[in-house]
């Protein structure tokens, strides 16, 4: 047990310690100097313009050898302190990341657990009967094949130009400010639900087709054929088969994380709903490298925090990896 | 007779056509008795035991009748025959090693089993332990996942269940082959063991090693390329058997307790057909030193002596 | 069965599995269309040859953007890109992945270990993200370029899925025989193993593929693909950017997303069917 | 039974994030009626995320001009100065200015607004790095006579000067004064205290809300009073968002750049622009092509002009713009700034879309098409191969450049389009390592000296800190000295002004350092859906800048507010 955790956490401690370099490196080998920018936005007049460009080399720490750079950059994030940002000058990045993230959770983790639920269901419901499966596997194959984008542009289009059924940007109404009454949850919902569904369909669809296909497998093992035989119902071997297939599940929702993210990263963007993902397409867009690192981090940080929550699941479920791991220690 | 089996005829559907495993076979075990059935490998005895058992797609029923003291098993139809299995038919599998659900801790998938099949639980479970102790398994194993097991183990568990509730008919297919020679001992014994404690009426051992069949078989049956050959109590197929196949196939023994189908038939040349389509007639013809013109004609199987059961034109009865 | 016979029963149930029939149609239809489509208008994708938003029409097949572009110009050449990047960001990344694969699941050992801990680390980090951070300081981008990168991202499962079934092949008795013989390693697993592992590498490649060519529109359309040129993800990015959904310029968000979604479905039902063909147990009688 | 468990713990979950999601973001509560609210759009690319009006360019859509104020307010369209904070402003010596500050201004907490917070202000510049610091070059000293100020100057830049009088954000000293001078430059002063007509209200992800200031100084003193009661600045999120805002009404007023709108506003969205018809905008600022001179064959006059002909910046403004825009006056003065040009010069000098004229000019350069590629090569028969630049993304640019290089292509230059990243454009024009670029970065103003100080830029060495201009290195000491005698010619002196005006156009059109294009617009799209009586070009309508642009509230934007009226 403890030897199988170790080694995980050593893996993502690695993966953390390599991300965070990489993070590092990329803007400060990539061309383009960010103070450049920020002064260029600032359309001064040139005689202040160099003062100014000096004094946030020296502010954003750009003026000290690299390998200190390194190690500020290092300190800084152990204090929580991820620079700050130049779009939002002069905010620092960890203030923006946290007024993002809520709506990251409150987007991601409905999205993942239900369609997860529902496709596997699903799934195993339509490893039932040929007809069925006629019907879903195809329909599957095109939901998950569907870029993120594109299903959000649908959506958008459909429910909130055409029918006009639901808001299609932001997160909440322009009219109100933030507030703890029925009108703005209301509207938080209603901004909330076409993003929601456009992930929702795209994976459900996923894990619908990888349902099917483990639930067939496990419905062609001995010990299936053997409770055949003994005349068990159909029944008790779907259910079985069912439980058999969920374990290869979690771990694809493992490997599934990235291309989530990916996802949600375009949904935001498509919806304008104010993610993180959103933040990232600032950050491109207004070339804030500090801000485009701290969402990096973030990002990492949570995928690297669901595959640990997975592995714990996977062994709290799948009785084979325990014991295996209590037979090591 | 508890066990009549007639004219049954099975095959394979595959896209290349129909795949005639097991032709027109007809045979009888008796109450008690314990019957083995040996042949080479594709010789259709598997299909033979699983068509008693799930006959299912792609296997097809093209004709015959099993009838099971007396009342007929509607083998055809895999949902009714649902209510027999387990009860009145059980088999032991040939891969009894991982045969039970490894997610599952064995006592509870058990119980779920006897509830789904609406038997008795506390009778049953009670049964269960007491079984148990004749297969000598400690009855922790019911809280043990099926790998927590040994090959062994594994192997008298799945005895266990498949006997649960009493079936009057057990088929075991090929249930030492995946033993080493002392457990299988052991395992033999312990089929015989169900037969005399009555928990079984009659049980169809399927096998490769006729040595099994010498320890514990009353009676053999042979097999050649989907049809019967030959059957007789064991002494007299391993003493005197009467078929040309049986024949060759004992004498190729070299000696009791070889698993011949390793080795290719030494004294026969050639190998047995594909059953795709089949040589008409008896279909071990090429291969047989004494065939001669009545061979291409299906040989009936008759029975020449008491309980000594032969398909082959050179036996006088036949002729008659 | 001897090999020939092993290959014409693949052929014999390739041709009668309806899957893989239907996927690969649909994919060879936009192939085609791909490269004839260039041949067939006389317009350049970035080329501004009409009045702006116009719906389709006879002579504008997918009507034309704001600025009066070819939306079906655009979408041949896009199309034409999208495949670029699915070869050789797919191709790239079953490279990488049998690579990676062969070595740690033959080597085993120590290799094994580190290429392990790679995979995984290289698994958990979110590809895209990474490739957004890559893609955002350069200054210039081409197809290339990002099909390069993509591959470079994409590998870890299939380096995986190879790893392991390279295991199994390792023990059985033909490796073993040319072990014994004295045949170098590298050339056991590719004399040896590939071969026996042909199908499944296929079938690997056909899932990169797709994979590539959506996380290429992801980056396209989120303003970070090829800087030149078309790509049907840019022009979904353009078509919001200017307003295509308010506009109801619906010809031209439409295509484009339309013609991913085909392809990629077409290329994982293709996957499908066979994996049928290849594995005897999932084929339906 | 795990899964029970876990579908348990999933609806726990999420009634949890709920809680949580609205926790993360808890704040008052408060809608704003559509009737006495004004949503605007087009400035803020981001979250209101400083309210410094000393950050200039970065700091939250009218934080200069709603909340602080300018001692004048600057008209472009009549070239007058409106006194503001000051009542008056005038030159006592030649290096003596004295501002008489307007009686009765107060803070918006209530503290009284003197001359001593002017005086306050313009001494931060001194301690402080600020965008009005280099005044103190040539700024002797600040001092307060009781209600006026007194500015005592080395060696007036008196064009300069003009352009600080309605720049400078006067701040409260009672405030500031205790700040350090980093805060001061680059503090982001959330909670405002001004003496505009607007005070903070607060602000999210999404906008920035101004509530009116109902004891703005104004009412009184000018009997002035804005009539929407909030100003909700909206962030731009996409053109597409924008564009959709625009058309529901949702949106009153947005300074976006939205391609075809001319047609839109046929539409009936009851949408209105500055003008009716083309150019339908004010022009903001120009667009010229920025040529590095340091490069082969760039550097040749010969090559430029034939470049300057090939280019026909008719097509741009009608296929690429909708006619959203106007040809650029070859010497690239705004059309505010048409007193200044020299109509003459021009007439000689001026050179516009004539394919003929570059190919001759090419020929009897000795350019001419050695090895048969339909393209020229250079007298000393190099090949050549240029790249014109602009931001990847910037579609009406990626368009211009287009139709720029099949021009150039037509005369047989080889020109390609490229667009590289934002990066990569702005690096490659600071270190001067592209070979032609469009620009459009100097703004509207008081002087065509800002202008020209931006295109002859003299500090070539700073160029990449300063980005002060003149990114194609033009090296011209003459132009250069022009530049500064200009600075120093009093802003009531126009036939001194139009004298140098008229040398510097004449070294421009005959170096042709760069061709100006076309005016980029002072994109405003207004919706009257429930705001009416808009800023328009109609007789008798008000002739201001409809724009919440950083630096247009003090040039007439702010006055776009009084005169706004809610529709019935």
């Amino acid at each position: 047990m403890k030897r199988y955790f170790g080694r995980k956490l050593a893996i993502y401690l690695v993966t953390f310690f390599l991300a965070v370099t990489i993070d590092w490196i990329i803007p400060r080998f990539m061309p383009g100097n960010p103070v450049q920018i920020l002064v260029a936005r600032a359309g001064l007049k040139a005689e202040s313009a160099k003062l100014i460009y000096s004094h946030y080399m020296q502010a954003f720490g750009l003026d000290v050898p690299i390998w200190k750079q390194y190690l500020n950059f290092w300190s800084a994030l152990l204090h929580g302190d991820f620079g700050t940002s130049l779009w939002l000058f002069p905010q620092p990045v960890i203030k923006i990341i946290l007024r993002a993230l809520p709506y990251d959770i409150f987007l991601l983790l409905p999205a993942i657990l239900l369609s997860w639920f529902a496709g596997n269901k699903f799934g195993a419901f339509a490893a039932r009967s040929k007809r069925l499966d006629n019907t879903v596997l195809p329909l599957g194959y095109i939901l998950t094949a569907t870029p993120y984008m594109w299903l959000g542009i649908l959506l958008a289009w459909a429910f909130g130009i055409v029918f006009r059924i639901f808001p299609f940007s932001g997160a909440y109404s322009y009219a109100m400010m933030p507030q703890l009454t029925w009108a703005f949850i209301w509207s938080l919902l209603e901004h909330w639900f076409l993003p929601f569904a456009s992930l929702f369909m795209v994976m459900f669809g996923g894990w619908a087709i990888g349902m099917r296909n483990m639930i067939i497998y496990e419905l062609e093992s001995d010990y299936a054929h053997y409770l055949e035989a003994l005349g068990a119902p159909r029944k008790l071997i779907r259910k079985y088969a069912f439980r058999n297939a969920i374990l290869p599940q979690i771990t694809g929702l493992a490997l599934q994380l990235g291309v989530i993210v990916a996802g949600a990263l375009v949904t935001e963007i498509v919806f304008n709903y104010p993610g993180i993902g959103y933040l990232i397409l600032q950050a491109i867009q207004n070339h804030d490298f500090f801000l485009l690192q701290g969402c990096f981090l973030f990002v990492i940080i949570g995928v690297l925090m669901a595959n640990f929550a997975i592995d714990v699941t996977y062994v709290l479920v799948d009785p084979r990896t325990r014991a295996g791991m209590e037979g090591k220690n | 007779m508890s066990l009549r089996v007639e004219n049954l005829t099975v095959t394979y559907r595959t896209l290349r056509g129909d795949v005639r495993a097991l032709e027109r076979a007809t045979f009888g075990v008796g109450d008690g008795e314990i019957m083995g059935i040996a042949g080479e490998s594709g010789c259709g005895k598997t299909t033979l035991g699983t068509s008693l058992t799930l006959l299912k797609p792609p296997m097809r029923f093209v004709e015959g009748r099993v009838t099971l003291d007396g009342e007929e098993l509607p083998i055809w139809d895999t949902e009714a025959m649902n209510a027999s299995r387990f009860r009145k038919v059980s088999i032991i599998p040939q891969y009894a090693m991982n045969a039970m659900n490894p997610t599952r801790k064995i006592g509870k998938m058990i119980s779920e089993l006897l509830r789904a099949k609406k038997a008795d639980q506390k009778t049953g479970l009670r049964e269960l332990r007491r079984r148990l102790e004749l297969v000598e398994l400690a009855e922790n194993v019911l809280t043990m996942y099926p790998f927590e097991l040994s090959g062994g183990m594994k192997q008298r568990m799945v005895m266990v269940l498949s006997t649960l509730l009493n079936p009057s008919l057990l088929i075991a297919d090929e249930i030492t082959s995946a033993l080493d020679v002392s457990t299988q001992k052991a395992v033999a014994e312990m089929l015989v063991g169900f037969r005399d404690h009555k928990i079984v009426k009659s049980i169809i051992v399927i096998t490769h090693d006729i040595s099994i069949l010498y320890q514990i078989a009353d009676s053999i049956l042979i097999m050649y390329a989907g049809q019967l050959a030959e059957k007789a109590a064991t002494d007299v197929i391993i003493g005197a058997p009467r078929h040309p196949y049986t024949k060759l196939l004992i004498s190729s023994l070299p000696k009791v307790g070889v698993k011949y189908s390793e080795q290719r038939l030494a004294g026969i040349p050639g190998s047995p057909p594909l059953l795709l389509d089949p040589p008409q007639g008896c279909r071990f013809r090429e291969r047989c030193p004494v065939a001669f013109d009545r061979c291409p004609e299906v040989p009936p199987f008759v029975e020449v002596e008491k309980g000594h059961f032969i398909a082959c034109w050179k036996e006088p009865v036949t002729h008659a | 069965m001897t090999e020939t016979k092993k290959k014409n029963e693949f052929l014999y149930f390739a041709l009668r599995n309806n899957k893989l029939r239907i996927g690969m149609s649909v994919v060879l239809l936009f192939v085609v269309l791909a490269i004839v489509g260039p041949w067939v208008t006389n317009y350049l994708p970035r080329q501004f040859v009409a009045p702006g938003t116009q719906p389709p029409s006879s002579e504008f097949w997918f009507g034309t953007t704001t600025f009066g572009e070819d939306v079906f110009t655009q979408f041949v050449y896009g199309l034409q890109a999208t495949f670029i990047v699915g070869l050789l960001g797919g191709g790239l990344g079953t490279l990488i992945g049998i690579l990676v694969g062969f070595i740690a699941g033959y080597r085993g050992g120590l290799l094994d270990e580190v290429l392990n801990m790679m995979t995984n680390i290289v698994l958990v980090v979110p590809s895209l993200v990474v490739l957004l951070i890559i893609a955002a300081y350069l200054e210039v981008r081409g197809l290339l370029l990002e099909s390069v990168f993509i591959g470079c991202f994409a590998w870890p499962w299939a380096a995986r899925a190879i790893r392991a079934q390279t295991f199994s092949l390792r023990s059985r008795s033909f490796v073993d025989l040319a072990r014994l013989s004295g045949m170098k390693p590298l050339r056991i697993v590719f004399t040896e193993i590939a071969p026996n592992m042909m199908s499944y590498l296929l079938l690997v490649f056909i899932l990169q593929f797709g994979g590539a060519i959506l996380t290429a529109a992801t980056l396209d359309f989120i303003g970070l693909g090829p800087t030149k040129g078309i790509s049907l993800g840019l022009m979904m990015h353009n078509a919001v950017q200017w307003g295509a959904l308010i506009l109801g310029m619906w010809w031209w968000f439409i295509p484009p997303g339309l013609a991913i979604t085909a392809i990629v479905g077409a290329l994982y039902i293709t996957n499908v069917g066979l994996d049928e063909v290849f594995n005897p147990k999932l084929r339906e009688m | 039974m795990w899964w029970n468990k876990k579908k348990f713990a999933l609806f726990t979950m999420l009634t949890l994030l709920v809680v949580v999601g609205l926790v993360g973001v808890l704040a008052q509560a408060q809608t704003f009626a559509r009737n006495e609210t004004l949503y605007t759009g087009g400035k803020q690319w981001g979250p209101a995320s400083n309210w410094n009006p000393l950050m200039t360019g970065n700091y939250a859509t009218g934080t200069l001009g709603l909340c602080y104020e300018t001692l004048f307010l600057y008209d472009p369209l009549t070239d007058q100065f409106i006194p503001w904070l000051a009542e008056s402003g005038k030159w006592m010596s030649p290096t003596r200015y004295e501002l008489k500050m307007r009686p009765g201004l107060t803070w918006s907490d209530g503290t009284p607004l003197t001359a001593a917070d002017v005086v306050f202000t313009f001494n931060l510049g001194k301690t402080a790095t600020l965008n009005f610091s280099s005044l103190w070059d040539w700024l002797e000293s600040v001092t307060q006579v009781g209600n006026y100020v007194d500015f005592t100057f080395t060696e007036p830049l008196y064009q300069e000067w003009a352009n600080y009088l309605y720049t400078v954000p006067i701040l409260p000293e009672h405030i500031w004064s205790s700040r350090t001078p980093i805060e001061v430059a680059t503090g982001a002063n959330d909670k405002p205290v001004g003496s505009g007509a607007y005070l903070y209200y607060g602000y999210d992800q999404s906008k920035m809300v101004w509530v009116r200031n109902d004891n703005w100084w104004a009412i009184k003193a000018l009997g002035y009073s804005v009539a929407p009661k909030y100003i909700v600045d909206l962030v731009n999120t996409s053109n597409e968002n924008s564009l959709g805002l625009v058309l529901q009404g949702s949106e009153d007023l947005n300074n976006n750049y939205l391609p075809g709108i001319s047609t839109l506003i046929q539409g009936g969205y009851g949408l209105s622009t500055y003008f009716p018809g083309p150019p339908y905008h004010l022009p903001a600022n120009t667009a010229w092509l920025d040529i590095n001179l340091q490069k082969k064959p760039l550097d040749d006059l010969a090559f430029r002009k034939a470049l300057a002909c090939a280019i026909d910046v008719n097509d741009i403004v009608t296929r690429d713009y909708g006619n959203m825009v106007e040809v650029a006056n070859p010497t690239g003065l705004l059309s505010v700034w048409d007193k200044y040009v020299d109509q003459a010069v021009v007439d000689k000098l001026g050179l516009s879309y004539d394919p003929a004229q570059a190919k001759k000019f090419l020929t009897d350069a000795g350019y001419k098409d050695i090895d048969g590629d339909g393209f020229v090569e250079a007298p000393d028969g190099s090949k050549i191969a240029l790249k014109i630049i602009v931001p990847n993304g910037w579609s009406d640019w990626m368009a211009a450049i287009q139709i720029i290089s099949n021009g150039a292509q037509a005369v047989g230059i080889n020109l390609e389009p490229s667009f590289p990243d934002f990066n990569g454009y702005l690096d490659a024009r600071l270190n001067g390592t592209f070979d032609l670029a469009i620009d459009n970065q100097s703004q509207i103003s008081n002087s065509p000296w800002s202008y020209y100080h931006f295109i002859f830029y003299d500090k070539l060495a700073d160029i990449p800190s300063t980005q002060g201009g003149n990114y194609g290195r033009y090296n011209n000491q003459a132009a250069f000295d022009l530049v500064t005698q200009l600075d120093k010619v009093p802003v009531d002196d126009l036939a001194g002004m139009q004298a140098i005006c008229s040398k510097l156009q004449t070294i421009q059109l005959t170096d042709l350092p760069i061709i100006p294009l076309w005016y980029n617009g002072a994109w405003a799209q207004m919706s009257n859906r429930y705001w009416t009586n808009w800023p328009s070009s109609a007789e008798g309508g008000d002739h201001y800048f409809p724009l919440t642009w950083s630096g247009y509230w003090n040039m007439t934007s702010i006055l776009m507010l009084v005169n706004l009226e809610p529709a019935q």
